[in-house]
């Protein structure tokens, strides 16, 4: 089994030279710590930054100078600042070439659900929508299964939906899976310690199963 | 040609008077992005001012006692519509008692409904909510094999923006992210008023620099006392 | 009869302290050489520009700042640069006050031609039918009647449109004239030294006198 | 964070190396407004590698010895959209001749189909062209008692645009009236080339004072011999 660092980490290993990344709340914001010092990757904020650095040094936080989790942040050298129209418009453009996310639920054909929970204090979608519509390329970060042990890969969402065929690709504790175009979750690579067996379990949605399944490296 | 300096002189003495119009029952925009780049001498004033049954078309809601959260608290506001409203006790309260209606909406969605209206653009496209309950009672339309729907621009009777620079002519200046909404929301207001940290006068900013021209600011002053409140203090220890 | 100096000198009395105009080619450009001193007016230039200054003394254009018209120009001190997209954003959303621009035609229920003569080289219709379709307030300046002796105030255009039901008044040598939201040119003005007859004889389309008509002053 | 110091490089060597794989028949979008802000490196290489065919996005069409009008002397473009094509005796000859194609567009509609494009939104709505020959088989579609006209983004293979400063992660920065089009084509290429006068190193421009962030270009270089051609020179004498 993955930790979450492990998911982090081998998340980081789909980003490639040049690729501009949005990294959403939570897992994803961890991969920003594995992408190899010999890549050179920018991170986009959707509040408007291009260029996301890391957290400053104690004292020297800028209030002016934050990330879309509303965390205090740096900017690297070669940033580039713009207002929330422009920072969407590059969004909806396909400009950024991969969105991590985290998710409650993802179902055999791609949808995602990940903002409400009905009968909840729902606090919004933020960029979740714009980004889940536009992205050509999305990677959702999240556990294989809820609190109450229930499979967050369904053949349908139970929940209200945050967009429709989107997802790509998924990274759990337990594997990776792309979501195939037809529909259903192929196995890619197992976690250390897992078992296809284990993942058949944990898995509610069409899983689909090919040939030997290596282990995750990272 | 005769006017050789410009002079249009949009300042105002302070929060008070910039804001001395606005009514019960009015629609109000509110630049800023969490905590960050609010108009806090105008929210203090709307505060003061004590008007009900705003609608408020805000990115956020500010947090209990900083932002919006200030005038949620005093039941000035009928309707939020925003991207995302987390971190607010009393906010969660008035929603669930019914006291308090919210819109939520894709932040994409938020900020181009803000353009589309100071770009003279009725209406939008976007894919951003296509197949979820967003999409409910608007219209889809397929482009090029992609469903969008169409939003409509926002219709505001005051933006209220917070710039960093501004001279007295409206021209203005954001400082890093602190841009966020407030230039898509200064060009949208049918009135249109910022506050600055430093107010200049014309011919000290740069032209190449300005973000908002003048022509969509009707009413500036620099403002006082910013708090300029951190919502999420993260650092990193010096190695 | 005014020349163009004096169509632009009545022209300038319609422009009210703290507008944003934008001028066209031609008369409408002679227009801001007879805004009052004591007024506060900025003129924008659709390429990008608000505040624009006067022509640059010699030696000193740049190449850089030009207006609509390709001219080389100045910026006055409070000017500010912007995209075309954001010009005639500006534009359609109304925060430009007045539009002055010249016409080959206007029907009397506001219609405007002025950018095609079929069988004629089209150079273009530039800005103008932006401008036309967006700005509250269009006030046309051009000649009465064409080369050919033909009035150009007319029931309808016979040139290809550039607008519709827009034009809001005319000022011509002869006279200045309200375009009625019913229909009609309703005479306000007449030039120094024409007559109501005069007008009735170079007005083709529906020509509204009511009372007695004041000369322009300037 | 392990990046502390960005590097996408984006540079090229020249415009040479910049325009390589355009082909016959692509459609290219060109910066400026008359002879401002004009690509003047491009262009020369365009002229030099001879491709055919191409559809030129561009407000204007050059003058007869500079600009576009280098490349349609060489017979290189079928078809110029624009707003304004006028001063040029060899498009006129081509336009009445039947070998150049032109479709004429008001100035904001093809402004704002260029900023559609990058911003992801298929169709815009003005009201440009309303009542007129240019509404001719577009849709029209009424809002608020007012008719605009629906207008697609454009689809551009390339988007050429000059620049007065970049650096090599493709930030731009523009130059008073020399902007005009350029931020909104360097948005709508597939592929953005950008030409600037003054290469920089990432950080030594001001991130709040970027007018096109680096994200939206492809390949950058440092042009050379800068004609600047002024097309109207107008001047008042010193009293």
């Amino acid at each position: 089994m993955l930790d979450k660092t492990g998911i982090a980490k081998r998340i980081a290993k789909e980003i490639k030279d040049g690729y501009y990344v949005n990294l959403g709340i939570g897992i994803p914001t961890l991969v920003a710590n594995y992408i190899p010092e010999t890549m050179d990757v920018v991170l986009q904020s959707e509040n408007g930054l291009l260029g996301m650095g890391p957290f400053p040094f104690e004292g020297e936080e800028d209030p002016d100078v934050i990330n879309a989790g509303k965390q205090t942040i740096t900017m690297l050298p070669g940033s580039a600042i713009f207002d929330s129209a422009m920072s969407f418009g590059m969004i909806r453009a396909k400009k950024v070439n991969l969105t991590i996310l985290g998710a409650m639920e993802v179902s055999e054909n791609g949808d995602i659900a990940n903002w409400k929970i009905p009968g909840k204090m729902v606090k919004g979608m933020g960029g979740a929508m714009d980004l889940v519509a536009s992205a050509e390329n999305i990677i959702v970060a999240m556990q294989h299964v809820n609190k109450a042990g229930e499979s967050k890969l369904l053949p349908h969402c139970t929940l209200p939906l945050t967009g429709v065929h989107c997802v790509k690709k998924i990274v759990t504790e337990l594997g990776v899976f792309d979501v195939l175009p037809e529909g259903g979750f192929k196995l890619l690579e197992r976690a250390p310690g897992v078992s296809v067996e284990d993942i058949k379990n944990a898995t509610a949605g069409k899983l689909i199963v090919e040939g030997e399944i290596p282990e995750i490296v990272i | 040609m005769s006017n050789q300096l410009l002079n249009m002189n949009k300042v105002v003495s302070g929060a008070d008077e910039a804001i001395r119009d606005i009514q019960d029952g009015m629609t109000l925009m509110l630049g800023g992005f969490g905590l960050c780049g609010l108009p806090e001498n105008c929210i203090t004033a709307l505060v003061k001012q004590g008007r009900k049954e705003l609608t408020c078309i805000s990115n956020n809601a500010g947090v209990d006692d900083f932002g919006i959260g200030l005038m949620l608290k005093q039941r000035q506001v009928k309707k939020m519509i925003s991207s995302y409203v987390g971190e607010n006790a009393e906010f969660e309260r008035q929603l669930l008692s019914g006291e308090l209606e919210v819109e939520l909406l894709p932040q994409g969605t938020l900020a181009t409904r803000c353009m589309a209206a100071g770009y003279g653009m009725p209406a939008i496209f976007t894919p951003a909510g296509v197949g979820t309950e967003v999409a409910e009672g608007k219209e889809t339309r397929n482009f090029n094999g992609k469903d969008y729907l169409m939003e409509m621009a926002f219709d505001a009777d005051f933006a209220i923006v917070k710039a960093w620079k501004g001279d007295t002519m409206g021209n203005l200046v954001y400082r890093s992210t602190a841009r966020n909404f407030n230039p898509v929301m200064a060009m949208a207001g049918k009135i249109t008023i910022a506050e600055v940290e430093e107010l200049v006068e014309p011919g000290e900013l740069d032209p190449d620099h300005i973000h908002t021209p003048g022509i969509y600011v009707h009413r500036i002053f620099q403002g006082k006392d910013y708090e300029k409140r951190i919502e999420q203090r993260t650092v990193r220890v010096k190695e």
